[in-house]
């Protein structure tokens, strides 16, 4: 475990923040830190880039991170994990909620990498869309119909012509990702397809066997993110 | 050359799984048991039990340092997922539990079926009435193994704590109570302080030390129980390589476990076995003919 | 920024260096006095006393383990030896002996007017009738150290073992004897084999793991001493850098001393003491300061 | 620790023999080793060449190390030490008795350097003198004046147009080494002079301070080869 600062604090809404830190951490889209707010629980989250998290309140911890002030010293361990496999072709982004953590710091890699990026981005509400103008390309989804397509991420999916990307990256609620791969089955595109998954972590370096799934995987080695044809859904 | 029978356990190898390291989910358990000469699975007690709030598992250039605390779903919910090991495990199961008195650690016995065998927890160095609170006394510790004895027709194993002033005091009491081997060792007490935020790293302050610092410790540990006990004694603690499982097995251990180095690669136990092999090969000696040689 | 007063002892820093490193000789003692706030010297009892034979030390990844045995030329050739570190000697020098009995020990004192302090081995692990074998009896040591304090004025501390069930038992009762201060730890039992000549790599069998892998092991004995008695605290386990100093003074040592590292280089104290300098310059902290910070 | 195998064993007199491994250790002329013959002691060898050490009986260890059977398994640590520094201009080699050994390696050690070597070798009797075989060029001295000079090596020294050598290297017996460090320093010769030391070694290590000197030096880890006029003798 090593220590970085706070820098700055970025917020979205009520419930949601951007922390960026005072260093860059070495990692790839894709991949996490276990980070430990002190006084709190220490907590799986990814780089929403190579300087930040972008968190949800759920809970005590996250809670208390959304509100920390700039300045404030949080313990890192990693990043780790298995990041998202890039390309610099044709690239489908979908996102569930604050499951478009990961993916902005994919996009930008992407970008980067001269990839044509497009970033399907559903929500509740249009209120919990975050970071919309870190995005190049993108249709929203909300299940009220408060902006964008009315309706989930992805019955939005549904409608497009998924076959045209060369690669597709999801993060989400589990429930959305289990209709997505229900989705991508059916067009056979699962080859196509990573996932980054969430699970209770402990240690957060594969030896505590909490975060293992039922292929036999754990989440935090051998993923985060896996290819979703790995995945006995 | 690899195989070893333990307590009636035919291993494919003498490399166990250590409790606690991957051992939550039937899923882990099985794909390690492709490779391992059994499997033990994380320490179990009767009720659900929480466990410490994160962080739990800290590491550092020797080794790791866990306050896990023992969490677990409890009995009953543990024996369900672990049911399908016994169709897809290829390997046999050993069910690690703990409780407070003999009665409780009995009354664990009869949850799974699916064991074939059963580790006593008496050893964890940072839970409240488990562990080594109970398993520094030995005439305790001599009343748990006779009465698990009594619940079980199966190996019953006691894990010791290296924490104590005379680790062969307490295996003695496990041996008088009927235990069908030892195992040595539990992690050493241990912590750890983040000189930043001036605080301990483990949520619970402190935990055990596993990993390769602990394996001079260990070593010694199997060492004077081989010496002093007439059952089999299993070596755990910071085993790497292929080297330090000789080592153990020189030092007078039957099998070995091995927990933290999972932490390098899931594969570990698999390139062990490999190294392993060629090193009997190589000596035409099988490991089994190894066993306390170097007391020679 | 760095000074120590240490049971009225003035250090100029708190890093010590730990008894049975290049402590048998006056002229290692005075050069590494240059940049030590104390050193404490080889422990001594009233004969001369061979050691066990070579080796009685190796080294592994982790650490070192020893079994030198408490070699020692005896009480009067020893103070003669070191009589030149009061000329020549740039820190308090303490005199650190081992005895079987409280009678042996208090007669040691009077040999070594050179002394500044004195430091009681009831710790070391691997020799019989004295270290540990005396140092793991609460009783016998609050009577050592009574009957130490009647022989001598100055300042005396118990060096304690790891290897107990409960070290904070032995501290209370060196403290309740009149001790002032406690210095933890003393080596981890421990051993490795060879396993190309199957044999144990010690001449003794057996002997004390130091060096970082003990590390964890050592802080939490400081940390449960701190917490538990009224005097200070001396750190000692696998100090290897500036940050290992720093943990340990914020677990609730007064000062720290330093064995194996000596093993990097001669000048480790020195640059030590430099990356302190850095640090307290940093964070406008004296050291003194920070002793028990992480229990707030 | 670790193992390597006696390959070869060369008797060369009732008393001393050069043991060949089958391996060559990485080290620079005037190394030790801290070797263990198992059952016996872990005592400090200067190796005779990389692959060698040459050692005389004198006691327990020395006496079973001379009559080992090739083949034999012994322990290594090290090698370890500071060398002596090399040369490739004019250099003497003094050796007294064993304190041959060091000083064969050096010996091949500055010829492939392109060194002119020339070694003073002296011994109580012709007998005892070893592997003169193995020298280019050279003269000896017996005490009991069996061989070459009637006297002392040091006595065959003071003959000699020290001066001419650009470094002058020594081992011996501490006797013989101080009455040289004596001509030396009459000389004025000592910064020219590197001697390598004998003490009793414990860890050969570095940490149990058994092989110190007066000056505070350990012989295992500032020595065994020290220049000459570091030495306050
Ligand atoms: C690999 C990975 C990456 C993640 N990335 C992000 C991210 O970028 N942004 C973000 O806001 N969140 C992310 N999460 C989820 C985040 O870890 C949880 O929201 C957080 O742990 C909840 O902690 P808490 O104390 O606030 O809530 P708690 O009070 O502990 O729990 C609140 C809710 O969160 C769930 N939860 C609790 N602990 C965990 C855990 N360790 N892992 C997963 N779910 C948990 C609980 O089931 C509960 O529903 C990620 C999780 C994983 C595994
Ligand atoms: C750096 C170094 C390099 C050496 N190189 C060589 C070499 O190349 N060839 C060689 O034959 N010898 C060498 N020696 C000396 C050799 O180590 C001793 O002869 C050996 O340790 C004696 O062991 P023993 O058990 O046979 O004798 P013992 O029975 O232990 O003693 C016999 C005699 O040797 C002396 N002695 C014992 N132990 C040591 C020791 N550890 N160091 C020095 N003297 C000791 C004793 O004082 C006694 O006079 C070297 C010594 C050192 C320190
Ligand atoms: C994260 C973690 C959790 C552990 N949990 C348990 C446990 O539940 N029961 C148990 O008997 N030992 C437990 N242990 C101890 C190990 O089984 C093993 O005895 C110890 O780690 C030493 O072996 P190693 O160095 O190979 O890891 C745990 C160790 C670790 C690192
Ligand atoms: C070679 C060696 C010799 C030692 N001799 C003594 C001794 O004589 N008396 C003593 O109290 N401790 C002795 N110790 C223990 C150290 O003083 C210290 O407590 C221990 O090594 C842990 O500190 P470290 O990790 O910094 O070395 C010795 C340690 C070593 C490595
Ligand atoms: S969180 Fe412990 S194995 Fe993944
Ligand atoms: S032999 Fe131990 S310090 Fe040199």
């Amino acid at each position: 475990m090593y220590c970085v600062k706070v820098e700055k604090v970025v917020r979205h809404n009520k419930d949601t923040a951007t922390l960026i830190f005072d260093s860059i951490l070495p990692s790839y889209p894709g991949q996490f830190v276990m980070l430990n707010l002190f006084g709190y629980e220490e907590i799986p989250l990814s780089l929403s880039s190579p300087r930040s998290i972008t968190v949800k309140a759920v809970g005590e911890t996250t809670k208390a991170l959304v509100n920390v002030n700039p300045g404030a010293i949080v313990g890192i361990k990693g990043p780790s994990g298995n990041p998202f496999t890039p390309t610099d072709t044709k690239a489908l982004l979908v996102a569930g909620g604050i499951g478009i953590a990961p993916l902005l710091y994919l996009h930008d890699y992407l970008i980067a990498e001269g990839a044509n990026v497009h970033v399907l981005y559903g929500a509740r509400t249009a209120d919990e869309l975050v970071c919309l103008e870190r995005l190049k390309s993108y249709e929203v989804a909300t299940d009220d119909g408060s902006k964008g397509f009315y309706g989930s991420v992805v019955e939005l999916a549904e409608l497009k012509p998924l076959r045209k990307y060369e690669r597709i990256y999801a993060c989400g609620p589990e429930p959305m990702l289990r209709a997505f791969h229900r989705l991508l089955k059916e067009r056979r595109l699962l080859d196509k397809a990573e996932f980054s998954l969430e699970r209770l972590m402990r240690c957060g370096m594969g030896v505590c066997g909490s975060c293992v799934l039922p292929e036999g995987f754990r989440v935090c080695v051998e993923g985060p993110v896996f290819n979703a044809a790995k995945l006995e859904w | 050359m690899l195989e070893v029978e333990l307590c009636s356990l035919k291993m494919k190898n003498p490399m166990m799984l250590a409790s606690g390291i991957l051992g939550s989910h039937a899923s882990s358990l099985i794909r390690i048991s492709k490779h391992a000469g059994a499997v033990v699975a994380k320490s179990v007690g009767l009720e659900a039990r929480e466990g410490y709030k994160n962080p739990v598992v800290i590491n550092y250039a020797h080794g790791l340092i866990n306050a896990v605390g023992l969490s677990s779903p409890g009995a009953r919910a543990f024996a369900e997922k672990l049911n399908s090991f016994k169709t897809e495990g290829r390997c046999p199961l050993i069910v690690s539990v703990f409780a407070s008195t003999p009665e409780e650690f009995a009354s664990l016995t009869s949850f799974f079926p699916m064991a074939d065998a059963f580790e006593l927890n008496l050893s964890c160095p940072h839970a409240e009435n488990a562990g080594m609170a109970v398993g520094s006394n030995p005439e305790l510790v001599r009343e748990i193994v006779a009465e698990v004895k009594r619940s079980t027709e199966k190996p019953v194993f006691a894990k010791l704590s290296p924490n104590v002033l005379d680790i062969v005091e307490i295996g003695k009491a496990a041996e008088e109570g009927g235990v069908d081997a030892v195992v040595a060792v539990n992690t050493v007490r241990g912590m750890s302080i983040d000189i930043t935020s001036r605080k301990p790293k483990l949520s619970n302050i402190s935990g055990g030390v596993s990993g390769e610092a602990i394996k001079p410790i260990a070593l010694k540990c199997v060492w004077d129980l081989y010496k002093e006990l007439e059952i089999p004694v299993i070596g755990v603690g910071g085993i790497t390589t292929w080297k330090d499982v000789v080592e153990f097995i020189l030092a007078g251990a039957t099998a070995v476990q091995i927990g933290s180095a999972l932490f390098y690669s899931y594969r570990m136990l698999y390139s062990l076995m490999e190294s392993l092999r060629a090193y009997t090969r190589q000596t035409g000696e099988s490991l089994a003919e190894l066993v306390g040689k170097a007391h020679e």
